[in-house]
């Protein structure tokens, strides 16, 4: 299998399923960049270089750079949604979201409960998230626990290059509407992503290390951070199993039930911030259904509760470290 | 234009249709009183000639969307009383099975993408409408129905910019009641609602919402403009509110004078038949039958609801999505 | 002391603190009620009647009835708070936060923190929240777990009538933007409340019934669900106590976690939907810092994942119901 | 207006504070090259104009609020550009402390209340701060930066009708350099901007903005007005763009030739010079010397950020309330 990045992972997806399936469409700002202007076509190839080659290979009509005016658009992505397109639409940075989430919390989100099951919205947003690019308050969040609230609503988190071409295919052809999450800090990392078509069913958390003395379980880039904990913990004879649920909504309750029954130490790792989020989330499932099986209390490992600081030594401060990690570990299998 | 431009089934059809909204509010507000509608609901009373002379230039696959004050639009495009009347009660025969309610009746089926209840909403929903129509090559055309209120929603003006720059097929009506919930227009808007569309170079017209004819003639411009491709358009329908915001609001904030002489000088009901007597171009005794006609599928409406069971309890947690786990 | 509504106190806290403080505004939607018509001016008092006679008592200037432009005058609310007033702005249903939740979540709530210290935003977003009027999914959702979630804001919820004039006094004179949520079906309820003026600290959670066989934590109206539960579980020999942390964000830990190791057994009763819940939120806290007095699982009380439904059995049926809190924690006491 | 009316000392203040602003750029860019600089920053070279020239006719404790491209605007109402460097360093002597960044410059003793990561978003804070003056009667007035791009968000129109009906002490400035990132304005904005602000009844003043002198008269027109209590102006300033969207733009989007005429045709240093010494009232040698000032300045501003130390850790989780618990 080749080697390829995130980027291009989901370029790749974004290409086979534009080229397969007529009725799905693109619309964001910068999609292309250079709209309008006189110098290169498809200059930047989208604020982050995913959709690059889009325009040449389907044109304007499909490939829509938009004005800013991300509750039109997004709004726009899911009436088409409503009536017969497949539509992608892209937040450039999820924290802009405030400026949109009707579209997405009162409107694609509750169409099909609120029309009595009588009509569906396969909408795929697509929206860039996390800290550790120096870009202040604003620019840097994960608000993927306020996804996950929402009903009506499916938040996919890909960890890896291999995961984020599987996931997007199955999110353009899921027929509800997707919140797909991409790391920023992810774009360059590289993995094995087959050539062709693949789909991963959502709800299916992957296990990404096995191990047996204590469970971690950890959300998008946080599986980095939980592999190099890992690591350290293993060079101190400690085995850790890593699950990476893949999609908050769904979310694979079954799989860590089954690993937190047999491994009963488990530590959360979550970049967001820490009060409604998901590590808590999980951990009160968790600590619920296996109470009998859990041999320590479950450590949650996430952001603190302040918004991300600009300043370099802090925002590294601010994401969820491997130390923090195997702290946490170490505190609980010590006990 | 004038009403000869219609046929006599057409101008009787055009008449039941109002006929039928504005009976089909008064029923609602007389039923709102039993207790057995649930909630509070906005009555279109005093409007209809709007949605009517709206939809009298749309075809059935052409799309609506419509606000909290639904019903009207809903009913003029086509969506069956009976579902609506069971959908106010609650009942699994709704429109949507009960489980939305009146801000919340849709009928894909119609065109009719939904009565929304946040403002403005439904404008960008309707680009996209536009948009597949456009893109899929359908031919079909969107009107996204909103308040005077609504003009003052951000999303409204960024639906404007992007209807235009895309060249949608869409037509914005705007209907100015001249309230917003309990606060008056000119208390809060600033400018003219016309010149802010025309600032995106879209065509505005502005029409009297009593006078089916003139909606009818606005409509059949902008409807014309956009099947051609010409993009979208805005019409500013002036028109009377007959009731209180919703049917709970008691509305003091106007006098009752002011209240009377609406009723009296702007109903488009009455208009209507003195247009067609003036012409000789329905009989009234015709109107007058259509009117029975109206009264008996109301109350056969309201029995049937009343009739049809509550929606399963197992319907709280279906239809959330497709298909989740 | 007087009996007084939930609505009556809210109304005579703000009387009060716009008596006391002249730098004290109010801005939204129908505030008054006939703004620029012919009729009875302050005809509604306000969408439920909570600012009535404020016009008439401090006049136009500072009682503003807005456009529907809820970004705006939000946007506005936090400019006005950053420079010299202390804004109380109104957002007639927390849904509707989702069309200007940028202007709360990365304006107002970070103005502090971006700005390194050197600001404050003393601004109350009052909204009415909750199930139960027959209003359909956009007019019925808690989303204080939302709120909760975001660093920079405290999220209050009252549940009687004492406390909401304590609460939103102390809310007008906090220095940091508060979100004040006042639950519809509350607006009636019927209570002691003092003449004078009062204020209750955030983060001090409230004893809202002494019990000892299970502790019941509940927020903002299932605190009334929770009283009706103990009652029952009383008639069965169980005795129950009540918690209301009255606000979500600060949470008083301190109390939540002393009754809990005393008591061992605990229940959380939530209006909100449960995915990264307040309920979760607690239930983590509890599980990982009590965890070896814990005698039982924390079981949550939460309406379902799903929107609010319209029809009337359906809705009933989506609120948590005292039955339901009854059979949680009947099945720990039986454990 | 003329050139004239400015007397010496205050032509040596503008001039300064632009070739402060132009310079303050470039070596932001020529040390983002270092990496010393985190992250990236949008460069307000080339539009120092409109800038100054605004800020020239407001008081000290006059308002303005910014964007994400924000330097030039806080530079020109005064911020110390000591602290601004040590802010893009993130440095504890930075003027958020290090925690802000570029896009959140804020100084509320200059009345500046902060860059703005959020497009748009500048525009209701600075109705509130209007409002502020208004109520407690200080006679300020307030000014919302925002980019061409800006004027599609639909707050933007919400934050025109408010000031409008509220009639307040504000003035909207929209720089228009004819991208929003690397799409040009032409292809995502329809019909005029003038038009659109006025349709809420604002008046416009379509501007030069690369000759501060046409920028300083048609502020003082809108700021005039504010303090009068006629209520919100809306500036159309037509600015360059010298630099791409942001720090790591390469700006392929638009042609060599086409930036090369930008520089050299539309430069307001260039102009400025040109109109002194075509009525002889600064002498050339003396620009020369606020050159060399300005030089020193950043030379030292720079070189105190690089000294300054970074945040204390304990600098994380304080500041997120006034008081938590
Ligand atoms: C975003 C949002 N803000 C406020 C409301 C509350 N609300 C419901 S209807 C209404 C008035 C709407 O006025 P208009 O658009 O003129 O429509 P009309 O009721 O007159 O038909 C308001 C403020 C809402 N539903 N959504
Ligand atoms: C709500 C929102 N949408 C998108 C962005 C990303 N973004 C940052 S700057 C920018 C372009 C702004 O264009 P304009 O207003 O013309 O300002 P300019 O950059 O030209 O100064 C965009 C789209 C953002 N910061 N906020
Ligand atoms: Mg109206
Ligand atoms: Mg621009």
């Amino acid at each position: 299998m080749a080697q390829k990045s995130f980027r291009q992972a989901l370029n790749e997806a974004l290409h086979f399923e534009m080229g397969r399936d007529p009725r799905v469409i693109m619309m964001g700002e910068d999609l292309t960049g250079g709209a309008g202007a006189n110098g290169v076509k498809d200059a930047w190839g989208g604020p982050f270089g995913v959709t690059r080659g889009l325009l040449d290979a389907f044109g304007p009509e499909r490939i829509r750079d938009t004005p800013i005016s991300e509750a039109a658009f997004i709004g726009a992505a899911a009436g088409a949604a409503l009536t017969g397109l497949r539509p992608i639409a892209e937040i450039m940075f999820v924290d802009f979201a405030g400026v949109c989430l009707d579209q997405i919390m009162n409107q694609a989100a509750k169409f099909r409960y609120m029309f009595g099951g009588r009509a569906k919205t396969p909408l795929v947003v697509r929206a860039t998230y996390g800290a550790g690019s120096r870009s202040g308050s604003q620019h840097t969040q994960a608000l993927y626990p306020i996804f996950t609230h929402i009903p009506g609503l499916k938040v996919v988190i890909p960890s890896t290059p291999y995961d984020a071409k599987g996931l997007l295919l199955q999110a353009i052809r899921d027929d509800d509407p997707v919140i797909f999450l991409e790391h920023k800090m992810l774009y360059d990392t590289v993995g094995e992503v087959p050539d062709g078509a693949y789909t991963i069913p959502f709800g299916e958390a992957r296990v990404a290390r096995d191990g047996k003395d204590v469970l971690i379980v950890a959300i998008g880039r946080m599986v980095q951070v939980a592999e190099e904990a890992a690591r350290k913990l293993a060079a101190e004879g400690i085995s850790a199993c890593i699950i990476d649920p893949r999609t908050t909504s769904p979310l694979d309750e079954d799989t860590l039930l089954e690993f937190t029954e047999t491994i009963g130490r488990v530590v959360i790792v979550d970049e967001a911030n820490p009060r409604c989020g998901v590590a808590a989330d999980i951990s009160a499932l968790l600590a619920d259904k296996c109470f009998d099986a859990l041999k320590a209390p479950i450590k949650l490992v996430t952001a603190p509760h302040s918004p991300v600081p600009y300043a370099p030594n802090l925002e590294d401060a601010y994401i969820p470290s491997a130390d923090a990690v195997v702290k946490a570990a170490t505190s609980i299998i010590k006990r | 234009m004038s009403a000869l431009q219609l046929s006599h089934d057409e101008l009787v059809n055009v008449y039941r249709t109002m006929r039928m909204i504005r009976r089909f509010e008064e029923r609602v507000m007389q039923e709102m009183g039993t207790g057995d509608i649930p909630g509070n609901t906005h009555l279109y009373a005093g409007q209809e000639a709007s949605a009517v002379g709206v939809c009298l230039q749309l075809r059935d696959d052409d799309y609506i969307s419509s606000t909290h004050r639904g019903h009207g639009h809903s009913i003029a495009k086509g969506v069956d009383i009976d579902s609506m009347m069971a959908e106010l009660f609650g009942r699994a025969s709704g429109t949507c099975g009960g489980k939305g309610g009146s801000q919340h009746i849709a009928d894909l089926r119609k065109g009719m993408l939904g009565a929304n209840g946040i403002v403005a909403a439904g404008a960008p929903i309707t680009c996209g409408a536009a948009l597949s129509a456009k893109l899929l090559g359908t031919g079909q055309v969107a009107v996204a129905f909103a308040g005077d209120g609504a003009m003052n929603e951000g999303v409204m003006s960024e639906s404007f910019n992007l209807a235009k720059i895309w060249m949608l097929p869409i037509i914005f009506v705007i209907e100015d009641n001249g309230f917003g919930e309990a606060t008056a227009n000119a208390h809060v808007s600033a400018g003219s609602f016309t010149r802010r569309a025309e600032s995106y170079d879209i065509p505005t017209i502005e029409v009297d919402g009593t006078d089916v004819f003139s909606v009818y003639a606005a409509a059949g411009e902008a409807v014309e403009r956009a099947r051609a491709g010409g993009g979208p358009t805005m019409l500013h329908v002036h028109v009377p509110r007959y009731y209180g915001h919703y049917s709970g609001d008691p509305d003091t904030y106007r006098t009752p004078e002011e209240k009377a002489a609406m009723r009296r000088e702007r109903d488009c009901l009455g208009n209507f038949r003195k247009r067609v007597k003036d012409v000789s171009l329905v009989e009234t005794a015709e109107l007058d039958a259509v009117d029975e006609e109206v009264e008996a599928a109301i109350d056969r409406a309201v029995s049937a609801a009343r009739a049809a069971p509550f929606p399963p309890m197992s319907a709280l947690t279906t239809d959330v999505y497709v298909k989740y786990l």
